[in-house]
């Protein structure tokens, strides 16, 4: 009886993933097909790389509320270091990256020495960037052939910072295996590394993991560079497969970001921040909506459906089943 | 002619006291606007007005407050653009104080207000046709819209009529995301919507940001030269996507959104000098860009389209003349 | 029902308590179970208590005390049973309900019973707010007054204080003043003494007594069994969630300690008072290890040298606020040093942070373990591995979790705690959880162990095996305000008072009266002292000069 | 020395609001004129009434991230209310205010007895509403004379409905006025009833707070009810201001009302949600937006200065100043 349950919590929101690929498989031919696989893996890849990110700010016990705006930063600076400065594939990610990871240092240490609370020092930054990222470009789009400010284009996008978003590996798509990659590395990190180990004491108890020898502020602000990082590297990501540099895109990530790593909770019954869980969040919602395109739902109707199935899969994780290992209040 | 040596004749008059014309605009961001803006600004500075612009970033409520700023300080005119009905009470009380309203692409319900508009109804009926011409009326069509947007509300309407009219063509899906991340949400959809329905052949997206997004879907699918993608708007990106080789998006439906922002500030400096008569409405026409021109002419820019599609300048409405010659 | 728990019926059947004809029953406790996932914490436990009787509730680490305490008191639901509150049967699972018919508990964990962000005054009258007893707009002119009754005569501090800067010692007389503000017909205290000090735990008992002579019946858990024989009238004995024995006035500790630990007990040979025989006399070579030299509690007051030898426990006791724990964080990098030096191994030892303590070879228990030791969502392996895990690491720098496993294992077997190595470390009971904070340094290869109150919650049992780790490890600085706590575990007992180390003690040589009586005597002399010395403004002239109080010692440095 | 520095951080902030109004105020006769003010306080009315409530939910150590989508769902239900059933103003609000709190007890529920963790339960409950939002109208916005799904309308917008947007009370107009009252009540609520020290309580120390007799559940869910009425009170005020109601309008107002309840901590030192913080905080950026627009600063470099000043006024509050309070750690 209690083991049914306790199967329930832990495996109740991959069963609902299942069932629903599942469904439409057999609804759908198209569906199953490797090519349409590849189609929703490409689709999340961004989503999952910046949630990812996201995780290992969560697993400080942080937030980090700028990972959308870090994701615009890093396409601005990449496309930016390509059309107008007329510099190749290699500084274009370098810059993206180091401008990321400079956001995250910049919102560890608000929160490290200034003690700013977490999401509000997020916040700051997040407003900060955001101002940044429209700045570099006088708040336009960044794109083939036109450089600053009406100023004639210093270079071209680089075949090999193109290939980034629509290259492929043995028909596998470059931008899948760096998302798989990527989800594999975190999850190492965080459960098999001392630095992961120490940061997840941090999340759980900051104190009791500084008087047993942790160095606190250090770890959390690695924390967010890697968030910084990694939402940096999604950015990458979709300039490169958009081959353009648009203004404020991350910001719609932050919130699919954000969701996918709070269903990742669930995954598994962790009920913590799980590189796991985050990855099949990430997926869970974009085979979702590939489906439900392909029944030519409406877009509405969709949004619909995508919070009343999150909401579904929280239920079945959490409530009563996730009682018998928690006091009763 | 006439009208024009008025003009000239009233800012000789009194030189020092410059047009002041207060831009309520929706919004700012986004590269339609981005440009608009532009044209604006650069055709302020040519015909020698002075442009104060309000930014409400897409907030209704904002822009309503901005048009109540922008009376207490008194500018000779005001200018907004993409307003919803909310504005009217306000701009009514501006122009009960006197002061002249003129709106691009907006809707505010008053009949002193002079409207200057890229006609939808236009777009739409140019980029369609060039569909049904391209198709001879027979295919299966993924069809981009989001309702509740006025601007595609209007394209939609078109389109709705020549579905009836070519009963050839079948809306085998519609797809449409608008947000931060337009472009990139769409594509995913059409993504989705190309595999679940092969015999595809075409993409109706009237509105540059679905467009960009159809075409990566077809490119990332490999379907380039089977799927065509029909787009409206212009951008300099928009360019960059159109010129590419094989690229899916093949022809766009648009006016000059800098000509527009110059037509719509020329149209204020007329009606704050009280020199545009009778004329109530101030239509800028389309024209059809196609990738194929783009590439012949190596066109990258905005500013260079003009010369391989002279029809988007639209100098002869609401014409001022420099600011120098003045 | 085993057996053992049916002979324990029968003896709460005759026990009952002979405090004449008057004593009447005001609480049942009825065949009560509790299970836990998996775990059967109460296996039906039933009995009575009378009105005007302590009744001691006895066990080992995880016997179920304070789980049947937390049904009594309406906290938790029993999965079966029934509770009976001056004969009327009680609404079960509700604290309100509980309160509403009489019953009042002091929590073990002070912080869970306390809002931290209100102040003190508010904490005083939340209960009543709560109970509308203020009306929807409560004036805090009433409330402050209600407070001000209910602190009267009992608490000394501020009542404006935000109760998150309050001792734990505060924080509990708090929480105490309060229970008894609402006269309740049953008062349960979980451990009260566990956090407390000598005085402290006197005021306590005086006022248990109290109360009890009006008429409230007391529930006391602890672990104290010279506390146990000294208060309360009756005993009764939990063991694995099963009523095991019930015992009656005069209580024999000997057989309540057999009976709590069972086969275990046979391995002890305690007698309720002190574990002289369990100590060992220092072996010590005489090297010294950690030498502490001019090192301050406080910024006002006299520095204090300190050397700890190879070998050696050396125990560090005092009053409530005496200064322990301001010394101790200061040793193991936890705050910086105020004035002085420090040597380990004698070589220079300067930490900054924990860290660095631990890497030196300092290991260190803090005072507050929930707050300051657990990681709670984690498993008991986890914990145990937190502050080495460099020892875990193989190849890529992995960590090996096999490794980890066998060292955890060995740890729960070394220590006897009750739980799986995966066990979340919030599933197990008060004492366990303490054993694993100190588990951490079981096989770590620690020059020198600082123990910060390590026996908090820990029951005879535990203690003998906390007590047997440190004398493996050799050398340690374990810091106590219970006198017979340190008598058993230390081989020369520092008294520290007011910041200052005051006397040195040979445990072989005196009883917990005698070291309880020095501690309040001290603390007594070191208040004068430090009036007449800092009559002025000497508090500040001390901190000016270090060397200036240096020679104000005229005594030799102690030890 | 040390009483300077509480006092810099119990009023730093303010005193940084001070100090950018008299320099608007010296350098834009424009700014301090009566009618401008109005502008100022109009244009952070939603924001603020939103924010109100978030600062509610984060009183009980809840996030009403479902918020932005509340004054959505509101919009929709109360313009719908009027155009496609024809009905007057009284039960648009009604329906609109009820709308927000059935959103915030089905929050409140999911919380409290499917034990799904707050930002998990707020974000599916936004997910939902904002679908359901996009559902009631197919997904259309609903203006004047248009009726659902080209039906023809049934009604027009109520005049009583309309003033609460532009109406005036002794020329002060009625949504600023509404502003401070909910300001007040939400201050009055949270420092001086029974229920709103409950509420705090619970958000200091949950299980303290049941110890002592509270029914915590109920007070929880009754916060996001609370978080739930107001948003739609700010959705109300919103469509009676524009007159019509746009698709998804709410989702910015979440990150705008989340910004003034964190800046909101930091006022007088509270370091807490507080309603007098939470107004100020929205005052601050209202101010700011309206005076850098009146010295003509392009919108791209706005952002910037809004999120440095933002980032500024935290550093202010939080940091060393902060320490005299805290161990250094
Ligand atoms: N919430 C819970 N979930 C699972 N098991 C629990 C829970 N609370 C208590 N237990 C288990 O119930 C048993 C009794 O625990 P309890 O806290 O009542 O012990 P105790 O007698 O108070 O011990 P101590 O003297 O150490 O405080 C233990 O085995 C403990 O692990
Ligand atoms: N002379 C003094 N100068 C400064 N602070 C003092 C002084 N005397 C006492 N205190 C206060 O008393 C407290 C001493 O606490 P500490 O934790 O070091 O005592 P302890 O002996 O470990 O007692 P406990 O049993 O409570 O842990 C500190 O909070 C400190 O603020
Ligand atoms: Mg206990
Ligand atoms: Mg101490």
């Amino acid at each position: 009886m209690i083991d049914i349950k306790r199967v329930i919590y832990k495996y109740g929101l991959l069963a609902l993933f299942v069932l629903m690929v599942v469904f439409f498989w057999i609804a759908s031919p198209a569906f199953g097909t490797t090519q349409n696989v590849f189609v929703i893996l490409q689709s999340v890849s961004v989503t999952a790389i910046v949630a990812l990110g996201v995780t290992v700010s969560m697993a400080v016990d942080g937030f980090d509320m700028a990972a959308g705006s870090i994701v615009s930063l890093s396409v601005m600076v990449s496309t930016a270091t390509q059309i107008y400065l007329g510099l190749g594939a290699f500084p274009a990610i370098l810059f993206a990256l180091l401008s990321g990871v400079l956001v995250g240092v910049f919102t560890g240490a608000l929160i490290v020495f200034a003690k700013i609370p977490d999401m509000l020092a997020a916040l700051g930054s997040m407003f900060a960037i955001q101002g940044l990222s429209l700045i570099i470009t006088a708040g336009k789009s960044v794109s083939k052939g036109n450089g600053y400010n009406g100023a004639p284009a210093k270079g071209d996008f680089d075949d090999a910072f193109l290939w980034i978003g629509s290259g492929t590996v043995f028909t596998v798509p470059f931008s899948v295996i760096l998302m798989i990659l990527v989800g594999v590395i975190v999850a190492v990190f965080l459960e098999r590394t001392r630095t992961g180990r120490l940061m997840r004491a941090i999340g759980s108890n900051r104190e009791a993991a500084r008087l047993a020898g942790t160095h606190v502020g250090a770890y959390r602000i690695l924390a967010y560079a890697l968030s910084g990082l990694l939402a940096a590297l999604g950015g990458i990501v979709l300039a490169a497969r958009v081959g353009r540099g648009d203004v404020n895109v991350g910001s719609s990530y932050l919130l699919e970001a954000i969701s996918a790593a709070l269903i990742g909770f669930a995954v598994f019954g962790a009920n913590r921040p799980n590189a796991f869980g985050t990855v099949v969040g990430a997926l869970f919602v974009g085979v979702l909506v590939n489906g439900l395109t392909m029944f030519n739902v409406p877009y509405y109707t969709q949004d619909f459906v995508k919070g009343t199935l999150l909401v579904i899969a929280l239920v079945v994780s959490f409530s009563k089943i996730f009682n018998t290992q928690q006091r009763d209040r | 002619k006439t009208r024009q040596a008025t003009a000239n004749e009233s800012a000789n008059a009194n030189g020092e006291d410059t047009v002041n014309i207060a831009l309520v605009s929706r919004g700012t961001q986004g590269d339609f606007l981005n440009q608009w803006l532009d044209g604006a600004n650069k055709e302020a500075k040519r015909i020698g007005a002075n442009l104060h612009i309000y930014d409400a970033k897409g907030d209704d409520n904002q822009q309503i407050l901005d048009v109540q700023s922008a009376i207490a300080t008194k500018p000779d005119v005001i200018l907004v653009d993409h307003s919803l009905e909310g504005v009217t009470n306000n701009v009514k009380a501006a122009l009960d104080a006197g002061i002249p309203v003129v709106g691009f692409d907006s809707v505010v319900n008053d009949d002193r207000v002079v409207h200057v508009s890229q006609s939808d109804a236009d777009l739409s009926k140019l980029i369609t046709s060039q569909l049904v011409k391209d198709t001879n009326g027979k295919a299966e069509v993924i069809y981009a819209y989001v309702a509740g947007f006025a601007p595609l509300d209007r394209r939609n309407a078109v389109w709705e009529k020549v579905k009836e009219e070519n009963p050839g063509l079948k809306q085998v899906a519609q797809v449409g995301v608008v947000n931060e991340a337009t472009a990139q949400q769409t594509a995913e959809q059409v993504k989705a919507s190309l595999q679940a329905n092969p015999n595809v052949t075409a993409v109706l997206a009237p509105y540059d940001e679905f467009a960009k997004g159809a075409a990566q879907a077809v490119d990332e699918l490999g379907l380039n030269g089977k799927v065509n993608v029909y787009g409206v708007d212009i951008s300099d990106a928009d360019i960059a996507e159109l010129k590419k080789d094989n690229s899916p998006w093949i022809a766009t439906a648009t006016t000059d959104p800098a000509n527009d922002g110059a037509v719509s500030v020329r149209t204020a400096y007329l009606a704050a000098k009280k020199q545009l008569g009778d004329t109530k409405t101030v239509t800028v026409p389309p024209t059809l860009v196609t990738g194929d021109v783009l590439r012949e002419k190596d066109i990258t820019s905005l500013s260079q389209l003009v010369t391989a599609f002279p029809s988007l300048r639209t100098d002869d409405l609401s014409p001022v003349e420099d600011a120098a010659k003045q | 029902m085993s057996t053992a728990t049916q002979g324990a019926q029968e003896t709460a059947q005759q026990g009952g308590v002979g405090d004449g004809p008057t004593a009447r029953v005001v609480l049942e406790i009825d065949n009560v179970t509790k299970r836990f996932g998996a775990t059967q914490a109460l296996k039906g436990v039933s009995f009575r208590v009378h009105a005007g009787e302590i009744l001691a509730l006895v066990g080992a680490n995880g016997a179920g005390k304070s789980t049947l305490m937390s049904i009594v008191s309406g906290s938790l639901t029993p999965t079966s049973g029934s509770l009976r509150v001056n004969g009327k049967e009680a609404v079960l699972g509700s604290v309100k309900d509980a309160s509403a018919s009489g019953i009042e508990t002091i929590t073990q964990n002070v912080d869970d019973a306390l809002v931290p962000d209100a102040t003190v005054w508010e904490n005083l009258v939340f209960p009543q707010i709560a109970d509308n007893r203020f009306g929807a707009f409560p004036s805090v002119k009433a409330m402050r007054a209600e407070a001000e009754r209910i602190a009267a005569g009992r608490l000394t501090i501020d009542l404006n204080e935000t109760v998150r800067h309050l001792s734990t010692s505060d924080k509990q007389q708090v929480l105490i003043a309060r229970a008894l503000a609402s006269k309740p017909v049953v008062l349960i205290l979980d451990e009260p003494t566990a956090a407390l000090g000598v005085q402290e735990s006197e005021r306590l008992h005086a006022d248990v007594r109290r109360l009890a002579q009006q008429g409230t019946a007391i529930i006391f858990i602890s672990h104290h069994m010279g506390e146990v024989a000294e208060l309360c009238d009756s005993a009764v004995v939990l063991r694995d969630g099963a009523e095991v024995a019930t015992f009656t006035k005069p209580l024999d500790t000997t057989a309540i300690v057999r009976a709590m630990l069972g086969d275990l007990a046979d391995g002890l040979q305690h007698d309720g008072e002190r574990g002289d025989t369990a100590r060992k006399h220092a072996h010590t070579s005489g090297r010294t290890v950690l030498s502490l030299k001019g090192v301050r509690s406080f910024r006002n007051t006299r520095a204090n040298n300190i050397d700890i030898h190879e070998g050696e426990v050396v125990g560090l006791t005092g009053l409530i606020g005496a200064g322990k724990t301001e010394l101790i964080s200061q040793i193991v990098g936890d705050r910086p040093l105020i004035s002085g030096t420090m040597t380990l191994d004698g070589k220079p030892y300067d930490p900054h942070h924990p860290s660095d303590a631990i890497r030196a070879g300092v290991g260190y228990v803090p005072e507050d373990r929930a707050v300051q030791g657990e990681i709670p969502d984690w498993s008991i392996r986890e914990n145990l591995s937190l502050p080495d895990l460099k020892r875990y690491r193989h190849r890529y720098g992995l960590l090996s979790f096999s490794r980890e496993e066998s060292a955890a294992q060995h740890v729960i077997k070394t220590l006897g705690i009750v739980g799986t190595s995966t066990a979340p470390i919030k599933s197990l009971s008060g004492g366990n959880r303490q054993k694993v904070i100190v588990g951490r340094w079981v096989s770590a290869q620690s020059k020198v162990l600082i123990f910060d109150e390590p026996f908090r919650g820990v029951d005879i049992g535990a203690r003998e095996d906390i007590a047997r780790l440190l004398r493996k490890t050799g050398t340690a600085l374990v810091a106590s305000s219970d006198p017979e706590e340190i008598l058993q575990v230390a081989d020369r007992i520092l008294v520290m008072s007011n910041g200052v180390i005051t006397g040195e003690v040979d445990p072989a040589s005196t009883t917990a009266d005698e070291l309880s009586q020095l501690i309040a005597d001290e603390a007594g002399i070191s208040a004068r002292r430090e009036t007449n010395e800092n009559g002025d403004e000497a508090g500040k002239s001390a901190v000016a000069s270090d060397e200036e109080l240096d020679r104000e010692l005229d005594k030799e440095p102690v030890a």
